[in-house]
């Protein structure tokens, strides 16, 4: 998988927020074969330095970070906290959140692609956090997206893809385009069933950290990431009404 | 000098924004700053100077999903 | 996972017939990882003796075989079929199907309680193909079975599952009693739908074998079973209507 | 004798399934019999008098789903 | 509507059950138009006489009565209390139910099969509580009935059509037979639903009874019926995946 | 229900486009009840005056007309029509469509929201048919609308409400707002689910147009939005997982 | 002679069925019978013996669904 | 003078629109009309003055969805 022209094993993107402890988390991302994990910014004393710790943890797994701007509202927020995200952590890579309502956290697709152009623009390579809105996609890739993130459902919903027909509808509309779905996946089928649709990757973080077994789940959703990205590379069938026989009904002894 | 600092208020003696950072204990911590809400990269925080009343958020690299 | 005190590794079992050709068929069973394979009889010619061809080849494999009575409509058809697999697969497990319905090719549920009686009576070890029906369950644990098949949709059909409903309570209702799903699965987040809801394992055929590859897709399936066998080990995430911020929301930076 | 074996019918001198069996080429293969819709176990083939008219079923492992 | 040789103009059957007051209960029952309510035998004392009152009540409606077999598990009592219903209610109608689960209500297919077979023999005239299993349905034509009534859910659920491809397969493989939904509707779009099927009735109590306003709720499903009806004989539009413009795409101006 | 201080008794409004004949229109606009149907403007020649002859026949049905921009892809191609719409049609409202994809034929909400400003500050009434996010809806009320339109599908795909989910938040997040959705409807029963959901009313063309018969669907839809709205009205049961008897358990005869 | 009747026992001098419910106070009430679970007819009522400890069941219309 | 109507070329001698549409049949027909992609309102007609090659769009009401 290629992203901004750098390619991942891994198609399995994952979260690091909400774990019961960072050893937990340590695990999980080892568990889940990530390649790449979400992180944010996030207010730092000078006495406590929780931010220190914890970016030294993350660095030393040998993962490649995804900023992200979680909880900006407005344009100029998301935009001053892309700006210092790619100064501490790095990267020009940027998980683009315009926050539009406090309820289901959707985005505001109007400031996301005010944010995206100006980003693409200063040289972000941007990520965004969208709706599975065709319209709004197009407008992503004309400010200078080549990713699109649309949410499966509400994050930390846990309620899996609640427009399959839209998802599907973008993927047919945008062969070429890295997709990923962001947000709302509760369990491996639902990640599955993302990949089986033809998405590139999936992103979640609450279905693993607030599982009861974080590390384990991480396992799972791994298994079933790459079980949906070899089912659609595999053509599966067709659903039908009518049943088929598996067993040959020629050559069936006559015992009546 | 009065400023904010990531929302509490701090009296402070440094002109700049660099040395209010020292005076406040982030001595060499990975952390990136804004002052009014406008970014200051690293490498102008000495020159940023800081007159009463501003604010400044100071981060530092957190869970996020 | 323990099927009449057998202990196998795999909860993938896998049919064998509609595959493109033996060899294909010889990759895929590798691929799946299955311990346990789906047989039928059908009349063999003296001259030709395809069966004994493809016997041996599946005997090569290394794996378990569960004998089917596939197309089987009535008692007596069923219970002399399983006689003569019991013969010559040398084995006293039986896949048990009483064809009810020609279209639906769906059980016929009183054939299947009095077969699984007569057969259980006679040292069977009978794994019947079922529906979700909670009472017909109850009677063929009363007949002697002590493993359930209830179809998630008609064979062949890549409908997935149908009854989820029935099925969750099925599952709620016999705890103990090993119960896998056999049919109508299409693709692996149908598979891993069904290991998260509990149930012990998933059989499948179709859905590997006319697949665009079947090699890929039985690698597919195998880690879609595993990773809702996974799932369900870690406990997962409610479902919930309303967002919650991934992302901690204290000690978010004001910027505005 | 005329018997049927697997639908078709055959003519056939044996005057038992096991011989029938032989005579129609199945030598060693690894079959099950059944006649008139009766399984008949492979020991008791050789008791299995056979008569004008049986239907005779021969099969042998296959794929199946 | 013909069942049993009687020709009934309303397809909604309602039951009479769990409703605030008598008085809440014949409102409902005018609202719904119905002309088949259901009704139980409970045991009366000789001092209170709460049946006499409530049969009265019934009686002033004018509507017919189909007596049920609610609560017996066993065929000896559903017959003994169809016979006592007969006596009682004047009628040989009797909806069957011989329930095989405690906590789903649901029927066990194989008391109900011999319960109708006696009835039948009887000369009652016998509406069984089913699933939507083919092949008891075939059974219980067999067995005399000249009607099938399936379940939409388990009773009281709400949760509307459980399995709507068995439910459609059913009705495909007896076009002839008079259907009807019994239990588990929720809301009218369910009922509207089960319509939509070709179901030629749809049968309901809970819903209504403990709607927050039944009366309402009563004319609420007179309507959803009607309409599912309705939309049945004026043959839908099949589902399509792609949008089709319905003003004419011809003759727009052109004003860019 | 009231639409820019005009009350409405009928709650379905109508398309007049793709019916068999002009009669057959005239018919269905009569068995909806409708008080509000659609319409557009196409070139018009001034020797064959279609566009005269039909406007006669809606006019002497006495229903009050809803003018769109249908097949307007630019904010100035579809305020140039909603002026002509006004002059002809001699009202302010209008159905504002600004199409953003011919496949999906989905709103393009970035230029719905800045049509719907430029024609509310021009004293348009404005029905805008858009998308079920919150976010822009929340746009087109601050660009002057008093009403909403969220699709349930694509237009013309008889799919129904392709995401519940989305459509019942919007719902909740606007509690005051009227709603109506608008494409996507194919049966009543979808129209009765709509309402149920608590929208104020439905509007369709092609699953009445289309129909087998339209003046029977036109019906049928009529009495589902009735019902709908009742159902709404009377406060409907919760679905839940467990069942629970109609008929009164106590009182139950002893017969075993 | 102690009956049972819906559950409750009753002493009653009554020898058949119809004069138990007369006793009990019946009268004309619309009434189905059962007779240690079996049906008895309104019209078998007076040829229906009792015994002690018949358990009786009576019911009449109700609530149903 | 030559104008496109709805498409289609015309010759017309007219000078302005309300000339033009009468011209070409309109006589007292419901309609509305846009030039070069501009609404002209019906009380405007007379006052807009055509030149060759202008792109004229006469519109009445039609089916809709």
């Amino acid at each position: 998988m290629r992203l901004y022209d750098i390619e991942l094993d891994s198609r399995l993107l994952l979260g690091t927020a909400r774990y019961p402890s960072p050893a937990v988390l340590a695990d999980a991302i080892r568990a889940s074969g990530t390649q790449l994990v979400t992180m944010s910014l996030r207010r730092e004393s000078g006495m406590q330095r929780d931010g220190q710790a914890f970016w030294g943890m993350i660095r030393d797994l040998g993962v490649r970070v995804l900023p992200n701007t979680a909880g900006c509202h407005t344009v100029k927020e998301a935009v001053t906290t892309a700006h210092m995200a790619r100064e501490v952590f790095g990267t020009s890579w940027i998980k683009l959140e315009v926050i539009g309502d406090a309820d289901t956290l959707q985005p505001d697709v109007f400031g996301l692609v005010e944010a995206a152009r100006l980003l693409s623009e200063e040289g972000f390579e941007v990520f965004p956090y969208t709706t599975e809105d065709l319209v709004v996609a197009e407008r992503l890739l004309g400010a200078g997206c080549r990713v699109l993130m649309p949410w499966g459902a509400p994050i930390g919903s846990a309620r899996g893809l609640n427009n399959v027909y839209g998802l599907r509808a973008l993927r047919a509309h945008f062969p070429d385009v890295p997709l990923i779905v962001d947000a709302g996946i509760g369990v491996p089928s639902h990640a599955a069933a993302a990949m089986e649709l033809g998405y590139e990757a999936v992103l979640l973080n609450t279905a693993v950290a607030e599982a009861g077994d974080p590390v384990r789940m991480a396992g799972a959703f791994a298994k079933a990431v790459e079980a949906g990205r070899l089912a659609y590379q595999a053509q599966p069938l067709e659903p039908r009404d009518m049943a088929a026989p598996s067993t040959p009904v020629v050559g069936m002894a006559s015992l009546g | 000098m009065r400023i904010s600092l990531n929302g509490n208020t701090h009296e402070v003696a440094a002109e700049n924004l660099a040395d209010a950072l020292h005076a406040l204990d982030y001595g060499e911590a990975i952390i990136a700053t804004a002052v009014n809400g406008r970014f200051v990269p690293a490498a102008q925080r000495r020159e940023c100077k800081l007159t009463d009343g501003d604010e400044i958020e100071v981060v530092a690299p957190m869970q996020g999903g």
